[in-house]
């Protein structure tokens, strides 16, 4: 938190039927919550690649919120628990990269619950805030250097967003 | 003789600020959604007493008319049974607010003259802060001393009760750590439930 | 089963008879209750009036010292209190505000407050945690024939309690019917005994208590059964003004411990029965003491 | 389309919505398209009034000619809104209308924050997103699917009969279902209605029958729907026959078995009069009831709890033969095109306020109980009695109870303060009782109400403005003996008061039934928090849901009166119709695909379809998905371990590169 300007900056992944539609419910209703969130639109929660989170933090997001139809709403039956499923392994590889658990959260927000995007944002971006900057670009840097010298296949330090960061390397 | 009373109120009897003050009391927030429905009213077993009902009380506030609502004898007629509360449609914390608007009063002066109730909340507080605890019988002598002690010679037969009854106490109870419930109440700061600016 | 006992400023005063009952009956049960060390008065609903702030303190004063001195529930008889605790739990957990207050002043006394204290009432521990089966086993002489008025009042089951319904409370109906007595049906359990309006304002105050009493004789009660020590005194003791101003009501009142004492086959005198204005009748049908075969 | 490419050259046309205020009261619109125009591949940045009006698209139809535009970003409200309107205004101006992106700078942006530079800021990041994303577009094409034309109405009240008819008059077939042994709902239960006080039976009970006479309606009564698959055009439904154990086609309605019956009283409590009579374990649920056929009661009839009854409703039946005691459970599939939900509404429980004293004091009833007091037919042949038999002389009626209440239900029932008046006026008529009615407020803002209201004062009905506090019946005055005490403020007058009266009517609000959270999710529909199902646009898809092809009508919406649940009604059904008689449905190309050269045959993706829409070739070890089956999810393309799935419209690629351009702009 050295920097005072800093702002979290969270990259939200909503699915078309409940989240993305109380998101605008929140719009209509004209709640204010803060402006930290950017939100990609999904048809479903069951759509969000692990990769994409890590992406979105290898690009620089200091938090990811994926947003969902509660368990048994799905639109498509049953997508949300497959989320759940990935959202879960996700988690236990963020922690061993030394990312916390608040930075990356998985709510279900139904179609009406507007008042409740606006809590979870709010909350979330409180959560990130306190937590400060994540700094994962640079981390990385770190860790490539931790690298080089041995060239053992250290799980703990598998780079994935790597990965996904060559992947969007279309320039 | 017909006696004749002007009601009319001008915008300059109102105190602006008056019943945003109050809402923005912890746990007074409710008020805001205050339909006038009347249950406040209904349900109190006081409000026959009341020269202006719980429900008029919410209006009176909201529409920042603090006089009137301070030197009211509503709000020192409640006697805290909750039953507004717990009964109020909307959910309105009724008996804190009445709480808030006493505090106020007290703070500001504004009550009617040698009514017991206001003087006993104040004699309670000081025997608080002095002994820690409340010895009854002490507290009901010097209430009447400070009010009316008329009173407290019809009040002979209870006060024989008492003695015969073995409650006549007259030895202060107190706690044995004064000095740091002092300080407590002495840092907690003025002004209910509002924290003072953090130094 | 052990609790933190906070018996509150009017237990040692006006309504030292429910203490002095309801500690041998929670003896005779086999619960120990610890008296809180060095607590100080709650606030009540009159300190609320000068300083909410303040009273937040008092309260949390007596949850610091009950947290600390260890995970057992607190136990308070006295409703004020009863309600004055809880309350205080409900606004430090829900206004920031009131929470900072009280962590400062708590904190210039190296005390503090988590909020993991839970406040109980007798009669909430006596149905949940002790249960009317074992109090059953232990009446040996039943208050058979004994019409009882049960009175709540209003502050131990609003708006904060959690044990029982805030508009036809039964958790002392069904202890009143194990110890045998009948209960009669009394419309006004919940109303309000005038609080300390009896002696401030007692033409309010006292009709309260008045149109209390005169239902209570109505119904046929021989006695009213009352949890709070305020209900207690106001019920008892004005008799004579009431006598003057209305007309008579006469019947008796007594804490509810004070009829489970008599039950398990207390002696009346161990019970603080003897400090009542408006004595209680000796029971009905009086059977010598003897021990129920079970 | 000489520009499909992605390889080839891009060009972008940005523009960025005003909505007049609402975008640019709080978005600097030129910064955003000053911005915008500075990123590679934008071609044409432009900020305009009003982007969905005819010269906003216009303006997008004259660049994509004029500059040679391939990609087309439009920053306004949600795509839930506009991204037919502009993907169509795209496609007119000669490109594919998936060559388009849209961002949500409304909704998501200038409605929720406060701070101008912030809401810039956030709106600079996500057009940004949009235009790094939209240059991956591809062209896509939109399948066409022909739709079943039959519907399915759910629900036999008001709302759903008049639905059903409204449709079986156009030509289309009818399925309609009712979970009760007679169609006909509340209303049936009703005496009179408001405004006009015209007889409730008198109007409905010819639309009952007509709906058992319709050529193109099928009436299924005692049935309930267990599961529902498909989708709009194509539903496949379950339906659940229960048992009446009397065949519809072979029962006459005669009741000569109910009279036959070994008990020869009614015993039980009749559910049409609210308990307030009693009925056989053999009963027809009311005399007009539609189908006119009686039904055993399997809780009750002894035969069929035990075996061992003289079945003397058999012999009565003689060689009609219609009871039938072998009589299942049946499940019937059925096919249609679209659903209407028509559920209706459940009464809220009068005991759930104990200060009223419901089911404590006998002379407190519920309003829909007074409905069958006054009823001619009902169970005291229109006489208005205490439970001891006499004639209220007075009558106090008791508002919004589990209305407006946040202990219960927030909402306002909208039907009780003139349901309340039209019993107040009916006491009126059948006794000289006094009546009082407690309100908050009179609310009676339909055609006709305000003149009802005027009429009920005329008539000299009291009205207290104050909610009730209590009703005791423990007297404090001698007028007060015997009687049912209402404390209340009469907060017009200024002071309590006691209120002595013989009964009390309280008027219980509606609320959503105790099964909606269930029919919700069959239908594929979503709740309110309170409850009622939710339509697609509060003002401008008012019957419409979010499940294409499933429409609402009636007190499944929110509370209602009979003359709005029948224009619901009317306008679910042609909404139903406008589909069906269109033909088919586009669906969004949104689908999955399988790029068979990198699939490893792993099959991780076959379970993970809900719509069994992924096959595997054993043969050539390979997965593939039927695009008429896909729903487009993307739940495999997540999982597949070889990145072989793909989705249209969602490709990773797409994805990756709106990450990327959220997170460009700092």
């Amino acid at each position: 938190m050295s920097d005072s300007n800093w702002q979290p900056r969270i990259v939200a992944f909503f699915c078309n039927w409940c989240t993305y539609t109380a998101a605008d419910l929140a719009g209509v209703s004209r709640l204010k919550y803060a402006p930290n969130v950017r939100v990609i639109r999904l048809m479903c929660s069951g759509r969000v690649d692990p990769q994409f989170i890590l992406d979105a933090l290898a690009q620089g997001a200091d938090g990811v919120l994926i947003g969902g139809c509660h368990l048994g709403d799905c639109h498509y039956v049953e997508g949300n628990y497959k989320t759940i499923r990935r959202f879960e392994l996700l988690q236990r590889l963020l922690r061993d990269m030394g990312i916390e658990d608040q930075r990356v959260r998985l709510e279900w927000i139904s179609a009406s619950e507007g008042e409740r995007v606006k809590t979870v944002i709010n909350s979330m971006v409180e959560q990130v805030r306190a937590l400060g900057p994540l700094n994962l670009p640079k981390r990385q840097q770190g860790w490539d250097l931790e690298m080089t010298p041995h060239t053992e296949p250290a799980a703990k330090s598998q780079p994935a967003p790597q990965r996904a960061q060559a992947e969007v390397a279309h320039a | 003789m017909m006696r004749i009373n002007r009601t009319i109120k001008y915008e300059g009897d109102r105190v602006r600020g008056f019943g945003k003050e109050i809402m923005g009391v912890s746990g007074c927030e409710g008020l805001q959604s205050c339909i006038q429905c009347g249950t406040c009213s209904g349900a109190c077993p006081l409000s026959i007493y009341m020269d202006f009902s719980p429900r008029q009380v919410m209006a009176l506030v909201r529409a920042d008319f603090k006089n009137e609502v301070l030197r009211s004898h509503t709000v020192w007629l409640c006697a805290s049974c909750y039953a507004c509360t717990t009964e109020c449609p909307r959910q309105i914390r009724i008996t804190d607010i009445m709480y808030a608007l006493k505090q106020r009063a007290i703070q500001e002066a504004i009550y009617p003259k040698r009514f017991p109730i206001p003087v006993l909340a104040k004699e309670f507080y000081e025997m608080v802060r002095s002994q820690g605890r409340i010895t009854e019988m002490l507290l009901v002598i010097r209430l009447f001393l400070k009010t009316d002690w008329l009173a407290a010679l019809s009040s002979w037969r209870l006060g024989i009760g008492m003695m015969r009854t073995g409650r006549f106490e007259l030895r202060p109870e107190h706690i044995k750590r004064r000095a740091e419930l002092a300080g407590m109440l002495e840092s907690a700061g003025n002004g209910g439930g509002k924290p003072k600016e953090a130094a | 089963m052990k609790y933190s006992y906070f018996p509150g400023c009017s237990l040692k005063g006006l309504g030292r008879s429910y203490e002095e009952s309801l500690l041998p009956v929670m003896k005779h049960l086999g619960v120990e209750l610890v008296e809180l060390d060095d607590w100080n008065c709650c606030g009540a609903t009159a300190y609320m009036s000068v300083d909410e702030g303040k009273a937040a303190v008092l309260a949390a004063r007596n949850l610091a010292i009950a947290e600390k001195a260890g995970p057992e529930d607190l136990m308070t008889p006295c409703s004020a209190c009863y309600l004055v605790l809880n309350k205080t739990q409900h606004n430090i957990a829900d206004y920031p505000d009131i929470n900072e207050t009280v962590r400062r002043a708590l904190g210039s006394a190296k005390l503090a407050y988590n909020g993991t204290v839970k406040v109980r009432h007798p009669l909430d521990m006596l149905i949940n945690d002790v249960g009317l089966d074992v109090i059953k086993e232990k009446v040996v002489r039943p208050l058979k024939g004994l019409k009882v008025a049960p009175y709540y009042g209003c502050q131990v089951v609003r708006p904060y309690a959690t044990f029982d319904d805030a508009w036809n409370p039964t958790t002392m109906d069904r202890l009143l019917t194990t110890l045998g007595a009948e209960v009669v049906p009394y419309p006004l359990k919940t109303k309000c005994c005038g609080g300390s309006l009896t002696g401030t304002v007692p033409e309010a105050g006292l009709r309260l208590t008045y149109i209390l009493l005169k239902e209570a004789v109505r119904r046929g009660a021989d006695v009213i059964a009352t949890v709070c020590p305020l209900c207690q005194f106001n019920l008892d003791a004005y008799h004579d003004q009431i006598n003057r101003r209305w007309g008579p009501a006469r019947v008796a009142t007594v804490y509810f411990s004070q009829l489970m004492g008599l039950a398990f086959g207390l002696a009346p005198e161990q019970l603080g029965l003897n400090r009542n204005f408006i004595p209680m009748k000796p029971l009905p049908a009086q059977q010598p003491a003897q021990k129920t075969t079970v | 389309m000489n520009t499909n490419n992605r390889n080839g050259d891009v060009r972008i046309g940005f523009y960025i919505c005003h909505c007049g205020h609402n975008i640019a009261g709080m978005v600097d619109c030129s910064a955003v398209a000053q911005y915008i125009s500075k990123l590679p591949g934008v071609t044409v940045s432009r900020d305009y009034k009003y982007m969905c009006s005819d010269p906003g698209q216009e303006l997008i139809q004259q660049d994509i000619r004029e500059h040679k535009l391939n990609r087309v970003v439009v920053a306004s409200c949600s795509p839930l809104l506009h991204e037919h309107t502009f993907r169509t205004a795209v496609a007119a101006g000669g490109l594919n209308p998936y060559f388009f992106q849209m961002v949500n700078i409304r909704e998501h942006d200038s409605w929720v924050h406060t701070d101008r530079a912030e809401a810039t800021t956030k709106a600079k990041s996500l057009a940004h997103a949009a235009v790094c994303r939209v240059r991956f577009h591809r062209a896509l094409e939109t399948t066409r699917v022909p739709i079943n034309p039959d519907v399915l109405v759910v629900g036999g009240g008001i709302a759903g009969i008049h639905a059903a008819l409204t449709v079986a008059n156009s030509g289309k077939k009818v399925f309609l279902v009712e979970r009760d042994p007679s169609i006909g709902g509340h209303m049936a239960q009703f005496d009179k209605t408001f405004p006009t006080l015209d007889c409730a039976a008198c109007i409905l009970t010819p639309k009952m029958s007509a709906v058992r006479a319709h050529d193109n309606i099928t009436l299924w009564t005692y049935s309930e729907i267990v599961k529902v698959s498909g989708y709009v055009g194509n539903y496949t439904v379950t339906v659940k026959r229960k048992p009446r154990y009397v065949n519809e086609e072979l029962c006459v309605g005669c009741l000569e078995c109910i009279n036959a019956c070994i008990f020869k009283e009614g015993k039980f409590a009749d559910e049409f009069n609210v308990g307030l009579s009693k009925r056989k374990p053999i009963y027809i649920p009311f005399a007009q009831a539609v189908p006119p056929v009686v039904v055993i009661d399997p809780e009750r009839c002894l035969q069929v709890r035990t075996g061992k009854c003289k079945k003397t409703c058999l012999e009565a039946c003689a060689d009609r033969k219609a009871i039938d005691f072998t009589q299942k459970e049946e499940l019937v599939e059925i096919k249609v095109g679209n659903i209407i939900v028509a559920t209706g509404f459940k009464l809220f429980d009068a005991k759930r306020i104990p200060e009223y004293g419901y089911g404590l004091y006998p002379n407190v009833v519920t309003a829909i109980e007074l409905e069958r007091l006054v009823n001619s037919s009902g169970p005291t042949a229109g006489e208005i009695v205490l439970r001891d038999g006499t004639h209220p002389k007075s009558v106090g009626m008791i508002l919004c109870v589990g209305s407006r209440d946040m202990k219960t239900n927030r909402w306002c029932s909208r039907t009780c303060c003139m349901h309340s008046m039209k019993l107040a006026q009916l006491v009126r008529e059948h006794t000289d009782a006094d009546v009082t009615v407690f309100y908050m407020d009179i609310r009676a803002p339909g055609k006709g109400y305000e003149e009802f209201y005027d009429k009920s004062l005329k008539e000299g009905i009291q009205f207290v403005r104050g909610r009730v506090a209590e009703v005791t019946d423990w007297a404090m005055a001698p007028e007060e003996e015997g009687k049912l005490v209402i404390r209340v403020e009469d907060t017009l007058a200024g002071f309590v008061r006691r209120i002595p009266v013989d009964m009390i009517v309280l008027a219980a609000g509606m609320e959503p039934q105790a099964d909606a959270q269930a029919v919700r999710r069959m239908f594929n529909m979503s709740c309110g928090t309170e409850g009622w199902f939710l339509e697609k646009h509060p003002k401008l898809a008012p019957v419409s849901t979010f499940t294409d092809g499933v429409f609402i009508a009636g007190c499944c919406q929110g509370p209602k009166d009979i003359p709005d649940s029948v224009a619901q009604a009317g306008a679910a059904a042609a909404e139903a119709m406008a589909l069906a008689d269109k033909g088919f449905i586009e669906q969004e190309p949104n689908t999955a695909y399988i790029v068979e050269a990198d699939c490893s045959g792993c099959k991780s993706c076959l379970p993970l379809c809900p719509y069994t829409a992924i096959l595997f070739d054993d043969a050539k070890q390979k997965a593939s998905i039927n695009q008429a089956l896909c729903k487009g999810c993307g739940t495999c393309v997540a999982a597949c371990p070889s990145g072989s799935i793909k989705q249209n419209l969602f490709e990773d690629e797409e994805i990756f590169s709106e990450i990327e351009g959220v997170l460009a702009y700092v």
